[in-house]
């Protein structure tokens, strides 16, 4: 079996297995948690508008948070949307997911992917600079965060490497890319990248809480 | 000896000038991949070239890659190439057959023992000796005898050198390459099903040219042939890069000779000269009549997923491994949450009795 | 509206021994880390749980905290001060929790007390780091825990101690009871007004805290003065008239509930259908969203704010106020735990804009205000004086900006923690209480033929 | 089914490898190097992969100019000097008509055109030997 079938084939399998497993494993995990209900009498009673307003309006930063977050605001949302272009607009991207959902959407040119890629590498190497240099971020980084940093800047790396096919031979490079993209799969329900579903029920409880009493979060 | 005479000499014979053998050397290096101003030292290690001997063995084989040799037209340098060499054994070419045939094989054998060329096509079943045979020979045994005396063995075709279609799942007989069974001698593999002519003749050329295989990439192929992949010498790569996709073979794409990735092409992971050198003598090659690349030249082509399974479309868990990966997790996620409420009761419970 | 400058030396004074009196803490080693760990687990909700697993480490919410903001030392960085939670949720009661404790450390004593100053000292659960993480984390609520289990351990600042042991031994705050309570209520007669205490049926039961009886008499009679005026049925009582609740500010449960049912039973006895919380910051969210929730059923009465129920009462027409005039400048500092965490930050202003005032909102105010630095008890942790008085540089300079004279509150330790960061600073800003300002140009009920020209009439809500 | 009459008319836009600018590109070069140095350079097309219009553009691109050669040896060579002096455009045919192999020769004389010393020694030989045949005979 040679390195690229083995990361097409029983890699990718066993990838997806685990994303799946530890993603349910973590969500689960929070259902069981004892409860209180809130007897105190709500300002708003609908509670679940303010949760679900919050997921989508902390997209943004209040208007008094916009200056001093304008780093991370702008980083993150080249980084973001650089990896959707990147992950769902990509030609071959698309036919993997139609292989595996069975649905197809249009692809963007390789040049507009290929110059979202480039993005999406800036802003990751802005952001390791930026957790290094930063005092605060210093402070606050564990080696989950270098880690989840490295595994998700290995797929865009590689990518662009196969992309381009700069460095060794395509098979090579792609099997390379399918293995960091598998290495990101199994990491992902495990570490902080987990953000990526978590964001949603951590900003709505917020929401709801605030919104029950009687605050615009 | 007949034998003893060089390529120029024998080229001479039959009527070409000096001309005609430069352009020969010339074609040769084009063939070898060779760059042009290499064509004077070619023509000078011609000129002392020996014809040397080559045994030619078929095992669990469809002919396909002698077809391919000789189905070229008349005197192609290919031919000129067989003619360069003294081929003393091919069962399904020779004239003799039965028990002289095997006595010219010996004879040759014994007569250039060290020095011969062995070229196999066809893979060598190791399930049961009777599953292929020649003059009742098994395979395994007569590739054994020969190749302890060749100077060099070639693999020829995708069942030679990566074991091919009857290696393929479940290989019922199975069928090995000839890297499994021969590891002392110098192997060159010359995979594709069937290989190009010019590839088979170019790597013979090179041997006769430097004495010598040519220099071989990780899946022991030449690099001079299999140094890039059909997508990277494709005239459909630009469409590729714009996002331009035939959807099915009959759209519009299609027949504007858009790119075949999402039909299933295996350009990109394929290495040959097929989009370079062409078939038929030089008309065409699939992705020019249309048809994506189906990957013959790399190991175990046969396995890896469907010819019109795009090659991002991975051969995934399956929704039912996916279902079960759901199910164990949350079933994990269940009982660590259940352990954790009990931790929670547990102390809650001690603060009401620490309240009392 | 004037403070006793020299009960305010006095009382400061008294803050300052305030450490001397705390009592010993009496648990081991063990018990002590036992005791945080068994607090985590009880108070630990699913909306914490998937909160703490959710953080990116991105660092945002330091640029809503004043102390970080001030200061630039990394450590007050918000989401880093619920690490102990962080670890003992991720070592002990998360999914992943066999995972994490590969490289999880555990929570040691060290921690313990390196953590006491970034739970008590540095932070005043002012949520604002609330409003800017992008992931939604509710660190001021999970602060609280971290609060309770410090507390659990005895390892909360010695002046939070003495406070929540004073309020739990003798049901008195810097030694005010109820036997002082009802001498103020006699001062307060003594001026003419007419003061309700412990009637036996009354609509509204008003609360007061140690903050008004000691040092702002003022907004004590104020509030007294606005509710005979607006014909309210209400009364005091003599056994549940403190707001102020040291057990919700130093995590010490116990206290808290004691606190808070000495209330719930004020009210019930005289019948209450809403009890008037004075201004005093944190003892709004305490009986509005905590004491229901101790109680462990739905109160019988409705809480609110003082400055919400005089916009209220200004909404409905009750409350008329007078002109004050725009030569006035003022700004409006919003309580954290009554705008942000309560989301009353509107009646002040309303109430402000019918005093028709030249009224001056500052950059980042109402649920984004940037807090005193005093507040969840900060104020009275000694140590912390310096980090507050940075704190208080950003409300100097916030307040500078809007160009006003003077800054209106409503809570009385914000007003506490203004006028001794003012005085260090040398700042010239006024500092008033709402409920001062607001009874001193109250249209007096008589003789309304003569005076109709002056009834403001904007507040109506028709 | 297929109503193939009711198919658009097929217009395939040339495919276009990005391969034929750099390749005259090359030949400039080439011919510099030629005039300058002296050297010459022969661009081997079969290593270059050439969409089906793209060799007919290269072929009117470079054109036509003063000298056409047909040689006869292994078959049929075809020698044509394009309309730059000094590029050849160098095609080897086999007996049937097949291309064997293309080339761009950018040189004074083209390789092959020379007569060569062991094939004119021999033809002394046999001229000699022709001579030879006839003197007795005077």
């Amino acid at each position: 079996m040679t390195l690229l079938e083995f990361a097409r084939g029983p890699a990718m399998s066993w990838a997806l297995i685990i994303l799946v497993a530890g993603l349910t494993w973590r969500l689960a995990g929070l259902l069981l948690l004892l409860r209180r209900r809130d007897l105190s009498r709500p300002r708003n009673t609908h509670t679940w508008w303010g949760g679900f307003r919050t997921i989508f309006t902390r997209f943004w930063p209040h208007r008094e948070f916009l200056r001093p977050t304008a780093f991370h605001l702008a980083m993150g949302y080249v980084l973001h949307i650089g990896l959707f272009v990147v992950v769902f607009l990509f030609v071959p991207h698309i036919l993997y997911f139609k292989g595996l959902l069975g649905i197809s959407w249009p692809g963007l040119p390789n040049k507009v992917v290929l110059l979202a890629g480039a993005l999406t590498l800036g802003a990751l190497v802005a952001f390791l600079v930026r957790r290094l240099t930063h005092p605060v971020m210093r402070t606050i980084s564990g080696w989950d965060d270098y880690f989840s940093w490295l595994v998700v800047t290995l797929p865009v790396v590689t990518g662009l490497m196969a992309f381009s096919h700069l460095g060794a031979r395509y098979e090579t490079l792609l099997a390379w890319h399918l293995l960091s993209v598998e290495l990101m799969l199994i990491w992902l329900p495990f570490g902080k990248l987990a953000h990526a579903v978590l964001f949603i029920p951590s900003r709505a409880q917020l929401g709801a809480w605030f919104q029950r009493r009687g605050v615009r979060a | 000896m007949k034998k003893e005479t060089t390529l120029a000499e024998l080229l001479r014979q039959q009527g070409v000038s000096r001309r005609g053998f430069l352009k020969f050397c010339s074609i040769t290096a084009s063939l070898m991949a060779l760059p042009p101003s290499m064509v004077p030292a070619i023509a000078r290690a011609l000129e002392q070239a020996r014809r040397p001997s080559v045994i030619w063995l078929s095992f669990q084989e469809c002919t396909g890659c002698t077809e391919s040799m000789t189905r070229s037209h008349a005197p192609t340098v290919e031919n000129l190439i067989l003619t360069a060499v003294s081929l003393d054994y091919h069962h399904t070419l020779q004239a003799a057959s039965g028990s002289h045939a095997e006595e010219a094989r010996k004879v040759a054998m014994k007569e250039n023992w060290g020095k011969y060329l062995l070229v196999v096509d066809g893979s060598i079943p190791l399930g049961n000796p009777g599953f292929s045979t020649i003059a009742g020979i098994p395979n395994l045994e007569m590739l054994q005898e020969v190749a302890e005396g060749a100077a060099a063995v070639i693999a020829v075709g995708t069942c030679a050198a990566y074991g091919g279609l009857p290696h393929a799942a479940p290989n019922p007989t199975g069928a090995v390459p000839v890297s499994d069974i021969v590891k002392d001698k110098p192997l060159v593999n010359v995979p594709g099903c069937p290989p190009i002519p010019v590839v088979i003749t170019g790597v013979l050329a090179h041997f006769l040219t430097f004495g010598r295989l040519p220099e071989l990439d990780g899946l022991g192929r030449p690099l001079a042939f299999y140094g890039n992949s059909i997508h990277d010498r494709c005239y459909r790569r630009p469409f590729y890069e714009r996002g331009q996709f035939a959807e099915s073979f009959d759209d519009e794409g299609a027949r504007k000779g858009w790119c075949l990735y999402r039909l299933g092409c295996k350009g990109p992971i394929t290495y040959n000269a097929c989009a370079t050198t062409k078939w038929n003598d030089g008309t065409s090659f699939p992705i020019e009549s249309g048809h994506g690349c189906l990957g013959c030249s790399q190991p175990d082509f046969w396995d890896g997923g469907g010819f019109y399974e795009p090659l991002s479309r991975l051969p995934g868990g399956g929704t039912a491994g996916l279902a079960a990966a759901a199910g164990a997790g949350v079933a994990i996620g269940l009982g660590a949450s259940w352990l954790a409420r009990q931790r929670q009761l547990k102390a809650r419970g001690q603060a009401e009795e620490d309240s009392r | 509206m004037s403070v006793n400058m020299e009960n305010f030396q006095r009382f400061a004074e008294a803050v300052k021994q305030l450490g001397s009196e705390a009592p010993a803490c009496k648990l081991t080693d063990e018990e002590c880390l036992a005791a945080v760990k068994e607090t985590f687990a009880r108070r630990l909700t699913p909306a914490m749980a998937v909160q703490l697993e959710s953080c990116v480490h991105c660092g945002q919410c330091a640029e809503a905290c004043h102390y970080y903001v001030e200061t630039g030392d990394p450590k007050y960085t918000p989401i880093r001060k619920l690490d102990l939670l962080k670890r003992f949720y991720r070592r002990e009661m998360s999914p992943l929790r066999w995972l994490h404790r590969l490289y999880t450390r555990d929570i040691t004593l060290d921690d313990l007390s390196q953590w006491q100053e970034l739970v008590f000292d540095s932070c005043t659960e002012c949520a604002r780091c609330s409003m800017v993480c992008p992931m939604g984390i509710n660190i001021a609520e999970m602060v609280l825990v971290n609060r309770q289990a410090l507390a659990a351990a005895h390892l909360i600042p010695p002046e939070l101690r003495t406070m929540a042991q004073e309020q739990a031994d003798n049901a008195s705050l810097f030694g005010v009871g109820s036997e002082q309570f009802t001498q103020m209520v006699k001062q307060l007669e003594a001026q003419g007004l007419e003061v309700h205490l412990d009637r036996e049926q009354a609509d509204i039961l008003l609360l007061t805290s140690v903050v008004d009886i000691l040092l702002f008499n003022d907004v004590l009679a104020a509030s007294v003065k606005l509710l005979n005026l607006l014909e309210k049925s209400w009364t005091f009582s003599s056994e549940g008239f403190e707001a102020a609740n040291f057990g919700f500010l130093s995590g010490v449960e116990s206290v808290q509930k004691a606190a808070t049912e000495r209330v719930i039973r004020a009210a019930r006895a005289c019948g209450a259908k809403v009890v008037i919380v004075p201004e005093c910051g944190h003892a709004y969210p305490s009986l509005r969203w905590e004491a229901a929730n101790l109680e462990g059923e739905p109160l019988p009465f409705e809480v609110l704010a003082i400055s919400e129920f005089l916009g209220r009462e200004l909404k409905v027409g009750n409350l008329k106020l007078k002109k004050i005039g725009r030569q006035k400048k003022v700004s409006f500092h919003d309580p954290c735990k009554v705008s942000r965490h309560s989301g009353a930050d509107r009646d002040p202003r309303e109430l402000l804009r019918a005093l028709d005032v030249d009224f001056r909102e500052p950059e980042s105010g109402g649920i984004m205000n940037w807090c005193c630095g005093g507040g969840a008890g900060v104020f009275l942790i000694n140590r912390a004086a310096d980090l507050r008085q940075a704190a208080f540089r950003r409300k100097m300079k916030q307040f500078d900006a809007t160009g006003a004279d003077s800054v209106v509150l409503s809570c009385g330790s914000c007003r506490l923690n203004f006028m001794v960061g003012a005085q260090r600073a040398n700042w010239d800003k006024g500092i008033e209480s709402l409920v001062e300002l607001v009874a001193a140009n109250v249209v007096e009920k008589s003789p309304p033929a003569d005076r109709g020209s002056a009834i403001q009439t904007n507040g109506d809500p028709s | 089914m297929m109503k193939s009459a009711s198919l658009p008319p097929v217009e395939i836009p040339p495919p276009d490898t990005g391969n034929l600018h750099p390749l005259l590109h090359e030949i400039r070069h080439a011919l510099a190097r030629l005039l300058e140095e002296g050297e010459p350079t022969i661009i081997d097309l079969r290593a270059l992969p050439l969409a089906p219009g793209e060799e007919r553009r290269l072929e009117e691109a470079l054109g036509e100019g003063e000298v056409e050669i047909t040689l006869q040896a292994l078959g049929t060579t075809r020698i044509t000097e394009t309309r730059y002096s000094g590029v050849w455009r160098v095609v080897h045919l086999d007996a049937n008509g097949e291309v064997l192999g293309k080339t761009i020769e950018i040189t004074t004389v083209p390789t092959l055109l020379p007569a060569q010393p062991g094939e004119m020694a021999r033809a002394l030989e046999e001229l000699e030997g022709a001579l030879g045949s006839e003197d007795p005979g005077e």
